[in-house]
């Protein structure tokens, strides 16, 4: 991690201001204790289906996040949840899909690996691999086309750089100079793999920049200003009509792959390390330095801890779906028929 | 009324609702600055201009994924697969993006917009670039899938696909292109999910789409002079939506089925029309359903093995004329 | 003979491939180190070492790729795609590349290979990780395509799988992988292209694959406690080659038929059969072929929408007892 | 073209030797007679479907082909005539299989763009764009896990630089330090379209070697004498247990992309300038600069011409397929029966 540009910048009022720190942390400490909650709905066995938790990758999507404007739209993976949260989309409705409630996202009908809430921009979650790197481009053509100013920002992994269809969309988003910003959350596995053993150069992402003529971009995805700062670049560079933008955020995922993972494959000591630079605590950290006060941290945190008691026991208390959602909307007549 | 040609009903199609809405856009490889590589786009870029209709990569996954993320955006792409035979390479687009988007959302996200493609064989081009897989496609919940086999229905059907709020896959026929049928003046909008009557008769219903439209009606006429068989032609022309009624109205009628299918025979669209007719109008039947297809073989690339291999006039005359007599 | 589970017999029958033939390789993404994410590689890279098993990066053309070239060069691939859902990721070698190559080249390649996938719904994963995509493969000329329902089964068929000349699509179901059966000890090598009947019976025969196979047993119980009715099930383990002459035998025998289709309806594997039946078959038939399949619909995620979709005991004794009653 | 790397060596008995050149220049000839003849045969509708020909790249095919060793291995795509001739199949199978007689390579059923013989190591011609690429990865993996000399070679063009399975082999060959090599023909352009309307960096293949920790290679591919050394570099890398190359050759097609195809899209003046650089042309220069005798090149040019000549009147005189083939060799049986 050599290479990670870290903030220098120490000033009170600096280039991020209060506001925006505040926001930040409070973004972070949104996914990290909604998160945890799923895991725990998941012991209880609350939680069925699988569940890809962003535990200590929290200011990756809370960095991108923060920094779009209303009608910015983001495209995630199965990983997904810390970005939806990011985007303001109520615990309750997260948590509610993937208890399979009726009050979910979705209904129950996506499921943790593709929640989506258009109204919030969270424009999908996709589960398979590379998928959503085009469907992004198609966005931000859509924004071209019609000069609207908004931006398409796209969420994967490091493993995600080897398939096939991330290579076609960051050339087709070059070529086509798309509003587009391709953000790879580094945390240095794809499943249980080290994303060393299967790739051909140390940064997935970054070293492939070239190949589409971008610009070689990696940051310390634990520092949410750093990201914060990073994003800010990209979409403002982006809505001058920039073209796109691959930003390779170095972080690490505290828990196993999916819920299914104890994530044994791990040399020891690693999550030690990493839980060292934990995105929350450095962000605490930070938030001290900017003479932020404890009671005013304490208050922010608090008050995510009872948003996520309060959506917990609504979850609990929903009902499950009905069956007669069973086969509706799969056309835009709100009916299955493929017949008459 | 004008005579037209297959091919130029698809660009007549294509401008007719680009100049209709702005919203339509059209990508594809090579379709832009030199009308595409079956001439089915020539001109298009022209009248509409380099932002509207754009040349892309060799991208097929590219392709339909930017046509996704437009459409479900606001736009109304319509995207160009060269040919069929290349949705391999960007399926799951086809299936596993474009037609659960919406179901996964619970109604969240809509994904208007219409994939074009040459399907097909008789250009003697082997087995990579000859398939018929409307069944590739008509086997995947949440999709319309539409073939035309005139010029008329070239250019009403790709209008109601264009203006249909799903996603469509419409299957444009290669070795129809160079054909020729009248076409109404004027705009020309028809309707998805219904099949077309096109001879009416009385002794057997034969079903075919696209390249075996004509092959069965050439044989309907044979049967009717040679052995004293009226045959009912039936254009299923949409897959999804399928309109069973017309199918099995005629069924009805003639309590006998025979498809004329293109594809290599296993899971083919007659498979599942015959299962609904061996369910639902299995009293109606006074004997076996036929399925009459291109054998479950790759395509070969020399002339007188792909003419050989396909469904042909004398087949179908043969294998009715034998099933009926029998 | 042993209890073991499904999971269990996966491994097994890898390993005992691999150990008779050192030209049996094995690729996929986390199947070496880790024993894949549904355990059901445990054990091989250890047993087999880091050049036999190999783990990849996500990448799945280059993993059928990869496993194709070294068909035809000499080696006994087994390539591992994790979900069946990322078969439309690498559809082009399914499609195009593996099952044409032999007929393109008059037979000159050869690509002896086995692609070994999870397939299937109930683990509540949602739309596009829990289909069942045989139907994709069955539908491809030049592939066969077997669906193991009992872990005897996996060992016999992954072992004839891998010892035969052409690609073959060995479709795992997810939801089995934790069920258990009796497996006889020593080598156990089957034979593609022969169904089983499980059960046998003279008022109707009931055809599943996979997951719908237990149900399929289950419902005939019921049917035959609670309504008198004595059904024929069958197995059908191979889509292509494709056992016809046992399940043609078995019609003639109880002039009824049911398929049970975990697939969305169109196009399904049933709708082949019952296409065969009402060509062959249709003279021995007393009454109407009756498909039982999810609906032709994306998959939820929930459990209770995911349970409700699938084909049960109480929907197919609904259906078969309703059909014959009436 | 600046970056062209140009053979320097004028000595008499430099490394390539006057055998290899004649080799090299006869395979050249063999191609441009045989694809001419193709071109003919096709204007007098002998030959049907489709064809996509290599006048003017046939250094490209002629360098990597002499280079190799018998056992290597050559994958192809649809424009795949040249390799095919210069691994030694006989003008009649290739003329024959195009002409669609029982006589072709094939006996009809594959046709132009599926050429293949694996008895000289031609593994086929693969019509899919990008598929071939992942397939000569595997038979290169044979080598390596049987311990096994021969190198597998894949040649494409530029326009396939653009979809994803060139990323996911190039990833996956380098990954696993296989003995391929992946030859990209960039004639600058994909069917129609110049490649760098639809490309985010001007060398569709070299500019992306570093993205799989490659060397960078452009070499002139219109000199056979450059080819060939490119290659021998690569196979010995290859052998000796040092991974893939990436090689670039910039060439050009002097007939359209496919039979139907007038290339009218191209710049006034481009085809002549490039006709300038013809590689056959080039190579005469360089036999004479070599001291080779004009009797001796005359010599080889007519024999080919006679070889051509002769293959094109058996072809003519060959029978068609017969129909009992049509369904043969689906399955290793020899069949096609998917039910019993
Ligand atoms: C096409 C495809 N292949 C494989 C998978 C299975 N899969 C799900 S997540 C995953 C690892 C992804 O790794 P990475 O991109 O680094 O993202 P991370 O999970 O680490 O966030 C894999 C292989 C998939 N969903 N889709
Ligand atoms: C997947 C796929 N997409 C599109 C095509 C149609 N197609 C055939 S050749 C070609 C152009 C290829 O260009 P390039 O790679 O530069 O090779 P060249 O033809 O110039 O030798 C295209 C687009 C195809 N065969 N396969
Ligand atoms: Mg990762
Ligand atoms: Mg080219």
């Amino acid at each position: 991690m050599n290479d990670v540009a870290r903030p220098a910048n120490t000033a009170l009022n600096d280039d991020i201001g209060e506001d925006v720190r505040l926001k930040l942390f409070e973004t972070q400490v949104v996914i990290r204790e909604a998160e945890q909650r799923a895991y725990d709905l998941f012991l209880q066995n609350l939680v069925k289906g699988t569940s890809h938790l962003s535990l200590g990758q929290e200011a990756v999507a809370a960095g991108f996040a923060v920094a779009m404007k209303p009608g910015d739209l983001s495209f995630c993976t199965y990983r997904g949840h810390a970005h939806t949260l990011a985007r303001g989309v109520p615990v309750e409705k997260v948590l509610g899909e993937l208890m399979g409630r009726d009050n979910g996202l979705m209904r129950g009908k996506g499921g943790s690996m593709h929640l989506t809430s258009e109204e919030h921009g969270v424009m999908g979650s996709y589960a398979i691999i590379g998928a959503h790197l085009p469907i992004a481009c198609g966005a931000a053509w859509r924004a071209q086309y019609k000069g609207q100013k908004d931006v398409s920002v796209c969420f994967f992994g490091d493993g995600t750089t080897n398939i096939g269809a991330f290579h076609e969309a960051l050339n087709f988003a070059a070529v086509w100079k798309l509003p587009v910003i391709f953000v790879c959350e580094n945390n240095f596995y794809m499943e249980y793999t080290p994303i060393g053993d299967v790739t051909a150069v140390p940064h997935p992402a970054a070293d492939r920049a070239s190949a589409y003529g971008l610009e070689r971009i990696v940051i310390d995805g634990n520092d949410a200003d750093a990201v914060y700062r990073e994003a800010m670049k990209a979409y403002d560079k982006a809505r001058a009509g920039g073209g796109p933008s691959l930003i390779e955020c170095l972080t690490y995922r505290h828990s196993g792959h999916s819920r299914a993972d104890p994530a044994k494959y791990r040399p020891e000591g690693e999550l030690e390390r990493w839980k060292e630079r934990d995105p929350i605590k450095i962000y605490r950290e930070r938030l001290k330095q900017f003479g932020i006060a404890d009671a005013q941290i304490e208050k922010i945190v608090s008050g995510v801890k009872a948003t996520v008691d309060d959506a917990t026991e609504k979850c609990k208390a929903a009902p499950i779906p009905p069956l007669d959602i069973l086969t509706t909307d799969v056309y835009a007549d709100g009916g299955w028929a493929w017949r008459n | 009324m004008a005579e037209l040609t297959y091919r130029d009903a698809v660009i007549r199609g294509i401008a007719q609702e680009m100049e209709r809405d702005p919203d339509v856009v059209f990508l594809g490889e090579d379709i832009a600055k030199a009308g595409g590589v079956f001439k089915a786009t020539v001109g298009l870029y022209e009248q509409f201009g380099p932002l509207r209709v754009r040349d892309t990569p060799i991208s097929e996954q590219a392709i339909l994924g930017a046509a996704m993320g437009a459409a479900m955006t606001g736009l109304k792409p319509i995207a160009e697969i060269m040919f069929s035979d290349f949705i391999a390479v960007c399926f799951d687009y086809i299936a596993n993006e474009f037609p659960k988007s919406r179901y996964m959302t619970n109604g969240q996200t809509k994904c208007p917009l219409v994939v074009r493609t040459g399907n097909g064989a008789g250009s003697r081009f082997g087995a990579q670039h000859s398939q018929s897989v409307e069944n590739w496609c008509m086997m995947i919940p949440g999709l319309k899938v539409v073939a035309p086999s005139s010029p008329a229905d070239v250019i009403g059907l790709l209008a109601a696909s264009v203006r249909d709020p799903d996603p469509v896959i419409f299957l444009e026929h290669k070795s129809l292109y160079p054909t020729k049928g009248e076409v109404p003046d004027g705009e020309i909008v028809d309707k998805l999910g219904t099949a077309k009557i096109l001879r009416p008769g009385k002794d057997a219903t034969i079903l075919a789409l696209a390249l075996m439209v004509p092959r069965a009606l050439a044989a309907a006429e044979k049967l009717a002079a040679e052995h004293g068989i009226d045959c009912e032609v039936i254009d299923v022309r949409s897959l999804v939506p399928l309109d069973t009624q017309t199918i099995l109205g005629s069924v009805a009628k003639t309590h006998r089925a025979f498809s004329v299918e293109e594809n290599p025979r296993l899971c083919g669209w007659g498979a599942e029309i015959m299962s609904i007719i061996a369910d639902e109008a299995f009293y109606d039947l006074d004997g076996p359903l036929v399925r009459i297809t291109t054998p479950h073989c790759p395509l070969p690339s020399a002339d007188v093995l792909e003419d050989a291999i396909l469904p042909n006039v004398d087949r179908i005359v043969e294998r009715v004329s034998k099933t009926l007599n029998s």
